[in-house]
């Protein structure tokens, strides 16, 4: 009986104390008709030994491609300390730190999270994690409608370059509250939200503007500007960032005149491996004037009876164990072991650690759109300043010449075709600083052969490589 | 001391960054940060030992007894950490293509198998990050089918008074008022006052079962029935699903949706906050709204459903496909469990928590629903010693740290006065319990004689009782310098 | 500068507290003629990131083969837990616990250990390990002939079925102090000890008499008569065992009238992976009467001023750090490490776990063996009980078979023909719990393959697969 | 509380066992253990709690500053273990082929040359599992060449009175006698004594430099030439490499044979008693001797050297490589510092010793050899306050550990009364050091003003100070039930 310490002796002891004949008897308050039988479709249990054999038969069937996918996701180094000590039981087995006496190391370590994430984007609170980078986005948007006393608008203005992943799971999260998202279209040359369409809207009643840095392009926005706009008419500012990208960027609190009033963005390439997608984590930083609509946990310093520095949940009252129904948000489960990990990870690197993660990532991507350039009818698409990630044209379908790189074992980048037609062939490539020059002459030579292939073989309908 | 006062200025973890020499080529000088932010410098050793010492100062289910009610604090195993971070599928990128995602996608989808049988429902959703955003995603499928249908002039959502904080507040983010109902005496639903407030305006039921006053909701069948009279869908909120795996499934009590907390019931650890993940379980009517993406089978291999095979989802709830690597490490304990495992989850986590409740109330604690079977967690009140004694619940909660066993859960759910909820998991020996009776034992003796004791604990920890009211408002929430 | 937290302002503060111009001063009392230049055949250093890069690629080089080869180091389970617990940084990065205070984790651990091996051996009294198997059996050779108090000989029975490699690390390790190592033959029927061999040194001056069992051939030896026959003939029993297989078989302390008077062997097989051959561990038990004879560190039970319980090193006096050049050994460092794994791996598996993983050993080993046998000029070699290994006669050259297989990923066991010349094509192959029916399929189908093709090509000087 | 008394008699950790069925066919019942061994029988989550709490009760480089002489406690690059803990690594069996170890030969070949170049030797051979199997080793080779030259009449090996214990044991081991020489109160070796017991009986010997009274050898240079006079070989005691690494090299010293500390000098962790690698370096004239197996290059790729290609080897010292996983360790270690990163790890050590030194000479301590410049680690003597305060070195050493600091090494080497030998290391950052300085202070006002409380410490460790001579006496060696 894995994991079941009762030794028959123990059970017949137990029962008789309750009194009770058998465990079934137990079970006698759950009316008969509704106990289920045998699961039968659940297959029979195995040892470690076995599920080890079964996971790592599935864990190698998926390879290890050359990725030069960025799209919101990063692959990074990632010291091998982090991982090592946030996997400690102690951090890894603890829950929610409710009982704080007891939860002083995770408790410390969030405050320290919350000190970091403020520096970082030079705002004034943090709290301390939402799900991910996507639904912070929308805890962010409700924030927006809840917080701007000066509007009663619900509606918000999206770029139209924002992650597409995003604007969807906004829209799922925000629907239901009536909440409406405008789309903000690009422009086509520089790959920057479209400044006259803005224009269109000035003086119209909107909760908030979505400011991407950069945007989903890897295309640096005018973002002094664009805070400034919003502010002008009564919206909210709210800052969507890479935080490694911040390490070098314009922080959000220094946007415009006031700086941005909420910067929220995706946890991930501060210690979160790639692995599928998940966990990662959303982060939410904030101006001290909206605190109270800050959804999810939030640590303060205070003292004991004693007078001795501890650290503690505060502000539960925005919560929904406390609020319920009138909370900033239903959260409750948050991200917290990725959250330790990014503070060990952050603590490692320091700023300039960052700085140059950063500095390695834009080189790399510069590298690689430097030697796909050279291959014949691939350019970039857009004319901006960018960072860390940029949007090539291809001679050929994305889609084909993805699959044609993949079955060379490159993930050639995400595919922009499906979400934005009008780009036509584009694909959005990204190299941190984990690919090499080796690899950025591998991808080079591979679209290179796919190309050829292409252009040899002009009217195949099926490319067979 | 914060790893931010163990900084000096130019230390560094050198091993750490790239050595690549760039100049941030081409990049105008308006998209540059003037100043670097102000994080700790510090040596790879001290961050070793900083954070090293910091676990030190946290209970854990790898280092105490922790029976925290709701919250199925129990062994985590070792082996679920170390599978899900294989190198195949740390290093997957969630974007890559299917081809390069079969071995991940196969666990996915026999996940999504293993979590329909053992709830009853049709179709599973892999992708809520946490058991409230798949309460989330459960009430936006209520939503959804009663829109389909037209059927929207539906705008309230009930819920028993014991329920959760996070229903009240889903059934909010999708819009829905909330109306409670009242749990009689003998801790079941109060069924004559849901008779009286169900109507056509009502979109849904939020209810656990057992429910978070640790009892099995006996007349289940009967509220399904009138609910669903009514036009309204059940929503089960599945953490307390632990009590009753592989013995009766909330697809045959009747509940049109579910959310698994595979955090609690499917072992993935807690982490000091998170992460978890939340599935959603629906009947056949509401498949249509599941939230993608999902994974379904064609022919030999594994596919993703998206919003485009999938127009009537609710949508998308995080930008890729939820915590994987928390599915990964509950697809692992589901594995090793297997079909005779699940069913003795339930059995012993019952059997602990009805042992624990008798020994309990022989040494003089007051049950708070005496007459009933514990599920897999019971509730005590310690009304009675707060009254005679001036000793209440956060005392004995307190006092307990320092006999190193963890809190139980205090003052939930909030109708029972001075309660404590009680979850001693399944995979608590029947000596853990004994040892827990001797020191609840010895604290209601200190209560007694020397409440003072009690009142002013811990008194072992590394901080003595803190000073909450000061925190919430001297706002310190971040370091200064 | 990796691992130096030295700024630029420290380095000057520290050199004016000491009063030194630079660092290069306080170098100055070496010679200026013996101080060295560059490394410059050390290449320059290198960021974790890009040695992680180097080192991933040349762990993949070497595949995982499928490994049917024991000999010494077998292919075991390990529970996660065990390698999850054993690197806490607070096992993992201790001292040697000479303050015991500072150390009680490392010490209780220990004199479970201790407790854990005198159980399994049936012996009264272990150490907390020595450098590997081998080594620990010359270093129970060195015990045997100090502790012998009947004989002065230096001269040891050693069978030749003992691990070849055993028999040359005891040669060399021995040899300077005067120890001879006198061979003892096998039967070639049974391929246990040859006993009428053994007669013939019967009333000669011996310190020991060495006892395999298993043998490594996988023979069981008959260990009670041997035993007997050894203290009949005022020798020291020393028998060398596998632990895991000591689970199911008697016990060294119970063999014979008296027991065995030492017991050593590897500790591998207890939570050491394989990892190319270290570190893993030796141990070493004894009767209570020789612990003064014992080399290694010991720990004790004891009290502290308070009378409460705790664990310190003992009977240091038998060590080099006090006895110097009259101590028991010169063994200082041990594998302490691999000892922590192997007492949280013996805790997992308690007497009942070990005993099912030298079952399915047993009976996986039997299954390859039985399906190996069924191809033609295949067989066992030896007729006597078998347990865990065995040898068998192929119808090729066992290098050429075996090559030929490790072209094919599998690595099909450990060729006799060297050191064995005498047994003609032979092969030691194991089957560990590791190894499934589909391993050994897969086994079976490519050695016929092997053998199909040799036989059809039987004059091809060197086979091309 | 020990693991056996968390046992109950059919408590299983069911998840690790094979659950394949076997009746051990076919083997006779002579065979068959009658009793099984008597194991704890524990679940798997009481076993995990049980070792990380026990883990807690540790003192170590991850915790705790560790100034432990001679033992070279510095950091452990956390990416040592995860990179030589890569699946390819840890899934090769020792006895794979040369064409499925090419990655795993290439890591060690590499490491041989780079320690040939930081020592100066002509030939380097891994094998040796620690230190003392170094020495055992270097001696035997040291015997081995005597001998090859038929120069088999010597029998004595020399070393300083301050060498380390295994010194003199390994050269036992040997077979030689040892004789010793005496140190001067400058901390050098007393060269005319050394000249007076040189001679033909003179096989070696040992030292090392800086010696273990933390001082370079300044005279060196003329030692070798005497002992080369007398026909003897010069073996270095690799264990303080340390404190020279890139800045001076002991084959330039004039050496002939070296171990090296591998945990120590390239950073392996200590693992609480091991595991190390002891590598041997050798001048040309001992290369045949060297211990087996080595990695050599054959054009493109590597191949092992055994006895079969090296018969005058001094052999195998253990069946398979010596701790390859240490050597891994070393490696990445190595290749992380690389040329630049060699010699800085000799002058920040240094740096950091001299510093201590001054601080603590300062506030009131006695350097052993106050003339001296420190090398990575130096003396203090406590006689004084021993004599006038009745407070001795282990009183301080005890009392080091209420603050969370591990105590120096004590009372070795032996010729130093009340010795400290205090080793901060380079990775130590100026603040711990001076946290140190601090605590060192307090100490010593603490033995001024209250020795007993010095003398009774420690007090705030899991137990106070333990009965050694019980333990020696009553011998309680293993758990009994
Ligand atoms: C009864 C109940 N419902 C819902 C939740 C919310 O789940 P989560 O914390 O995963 O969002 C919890 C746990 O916190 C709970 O105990
Ligand atoms: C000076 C000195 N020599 C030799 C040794 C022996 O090394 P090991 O412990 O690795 O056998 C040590 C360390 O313990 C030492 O400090």
């Amino acid at each position: 009986m894995p994991f079941i310490p009762h030794t028959e002796a123990d059970i017949q002891a137990m029962l008789a104390t309750i009194g009770a004949p058998d465990i079934d008897a137990l079970f006698d308050e759950i009316p008969q008709a509704l106990r289920c039988g045998e699961l039968e479709k659940i297959p029979q249990g195995m040892s470690e030994m076995e599920v080890g054999r079964l996971m790592n038969t599935r864990a190698r069937q998926d390879g290890q491609p050359l990725c030069f996918i960025g799209a919101g996701a990063y692959d990074h180094h990632i010291p091998a300390a982090v991982w090592q000590l946030a996997t400690r039981g102690e951090f890894y087995t603890a829950y929610t730190p409710y009982q704080a006496e007891a939860s002083q190391g995770t408790l410390q370590l969030l405050y320290e999270f919350q000190s970091m994430m403020t520096a970082l984007t030079v705002m004034d609170v943090s709290n301390t994690s939402l799900y991910d980078g996507a639904s912070a986005l929308a805890e962010a948007v409700l924030m927006a409608v809840r917080a701007n006393r000066k509007s009663k608008s619900k509606r918000i203005l999206i770029p139209r370059s924002l992650h597409p992943a995003y604007r969807r799971v906004v829209h799922s999260i925000v629907r239901n509250q009536g909440i409406a998202l405008v789309e903000l279209p690009f422009d086509m040359e520089s790959g920057q939200i479209d400044l006259s369409a803005l224009e269109q809207y000035a003086g119209e009643d909107f909760a908030a503007l979505v400011i991407p840095q950069c945007n989903f392009f890897g295309v640096l926005e005018s973002v002094d500007e664009l805070t400034d706009w919003a502010h002008a008419n009564r919206m909210l500012a709210v800052a969507v960032a890479n935080p490694v990208a911040l390490a070098v960027l314009p922080p959000p609190g220094e946007w415009g005149e006031q700086g941005a009033d909420i910067c929220c963005g995706e946890g991930q390439p501060l210690g979160a491996p790639l692995a599928s997608g998940g966990p990662y984590f959303g982060f939410l930083t904030c101006t001290q004037k909206l605190v109270r609509q800050m959804p999810g946990r939030i640590i303060g310093r205070t003292v004991d009876l004693d007078g001795k520095t501890g650290y503690t949940l505060t502000l539960q009252a925005r919560e929904q164990h406390i609020r319920r129904s009138k909370a900033t948000s239903n959260i409750c489960t948050n991200q917290g072991l990725m959250v330790t990990a990014a503070t060990i990870h952050m603590s490692l690197l320091g700023a300039e650690g960052l700085e140059r993660v950063a500095a390695a990532c834009h080189a790399n991507t510069g590298k690689l759109v430097k030697a796909l350039g050279g291959l014949p009818g691939v350019s970039p698409v857009f004319k901006g300043a960018v960072f860390h990630e940029r949007v090539l044209r291809l001679p050929l379908e994305t889609k084909d010449a993805l699959r044609s790189l993949a079955a060379h074992n490159v993930l050639g980048g995400f595919d922009l075709s499906a979400d934005y037609p009008e780009l036509g062939n584009a694909v959005l490539v990204c190299a941190t600083e984990m690919r090499g020059d080796e690899d950025i002459e591998q991808y080079r030579s591979k679209l290179e052969r796919v190309i050829n292939a292409r252009i040899q073989t002009p009217c195949k309908l099926k490319p067979d490589w | 001391m914060l790893i931010f006062e163990k900084s000096r200025a130019g230390r560094r973890a050198t091993a750490q960054a790239p050595l690549q020499e760039t100049d941030l080529d081409g990049l105008p000088q308006q998209f540059r940060r003037r100043q670097s932010a102000s994080m700790p410098e510090v040596s790879e050793m001290q961050v070793v030992r900083h954070y090293t010492q910091l676990s030190q100062k946290n209970f854990s289910i790898d280092t105490h007894f922790y029976p925290l009610g709701s919250c199925t604090m129990k062994y985590n195993p070792r082996a679920s950490n170390s599978l899900a971070s294989l190198p195949g599928f740390l290093a997957r990128h969630p974007l890559a293509p299917e081809t390069h995602s079969q071995g991940f996608m196969g666990c996915l989808y026999d996940l999504q198998e293993m979590l329909k049988e053992a709830t009853g429902m049709s179709a599973v959703s892999l992708s809520p990050a946490a058991g409230a955003q798949g309460e989330f995603a459960g009430v936006a499928m209520i939503r959804a089918y009663h829109d389909a249908r037209g059927d929207d002039a539906r705008n309230e959502i009930l819920a028993p008074d014991a329920a959760h904080g996070t229903n009240p507040a889903s059934a909010v983010m999708c819009g829905y008022k909330v109306r409670e109902i009242p749990t009689g005496a003998d801790g079941d639903i109060d069924v004559e006052a849901l008779k009286g407030v169900l109507g056509p305006q009502t979109a849904g039921i939020m209810l656990t079962n057992p429910s978070t006053v640790g009892v099995f909701e006996r007349r289940i069948k009967e509220i399904a029935g009138l609910v669903h009279e009514a036009g309204g869908l059940l929503y089960y909120d599945g953490a307390n699903l632990n009590a009753i795996l592989g013995k009766v499934r909330p697809g045959d009590m009747g509940f049109d949706v579910i959310h698994m907390n595979l955090h609690k019931t499917f072992s993935t650890p807690h982490g000091g906050g998170g992460p978890g993940a939340g599935p959603v379980g629906v009947s056949e009517r509401l498949e249509p709204y599941l939230p993608v993406p999902m994974v379904a089978q064609d022919g030999a291999g594994y596919v993703w459903l998206t919003e485009d095979n999938r127009p009537e989802s609710i949508g998308r709830l995080s930008a890729f496909a939820g915590n994987a690597g928390v599915l990964l490490r509950a697809y692992i304990y589901a594995r090793l469990l297997g079909r005779d495992g699940m069913p003795r989850v339930a059995e012993f986590s019952t059997l602990n928590a009805n042992y624990l409740l008798k020994r309990l109330t022989d040494v003089g604690f007051d049950a708070a629903y005496p007459q009933r079977r514990a599920s897999h967690e019971f509730i005590l009140t310690l009304k009675r010693q707060a009254r005679e004694l001036g000793v209440n619940t956060m005392d004995f909660a307190k006092r307990l740290l320092d006999f190193g066993v963890h809190a139980p859960t205090t003052y939930f759910p909030l109708l029972v006065p001075e309660c404590l909820l009680i979850e001693p998991t399944e995979t608590e020996a029947q000596d853990e319990l004994d040892r827990f009776v001797d020191i609840m034992t010895t604290i209601l003796q200190e209560a007694q004689n020397d409440p003072e004791k009690v009142k002013s604990a811990p008194h072992d920890l590394p901080v003595r009782r803190l000073d909450d009211v000061r925190a919430a408002r001297d706002l310190d929430l971040a370091w200064k310098g």
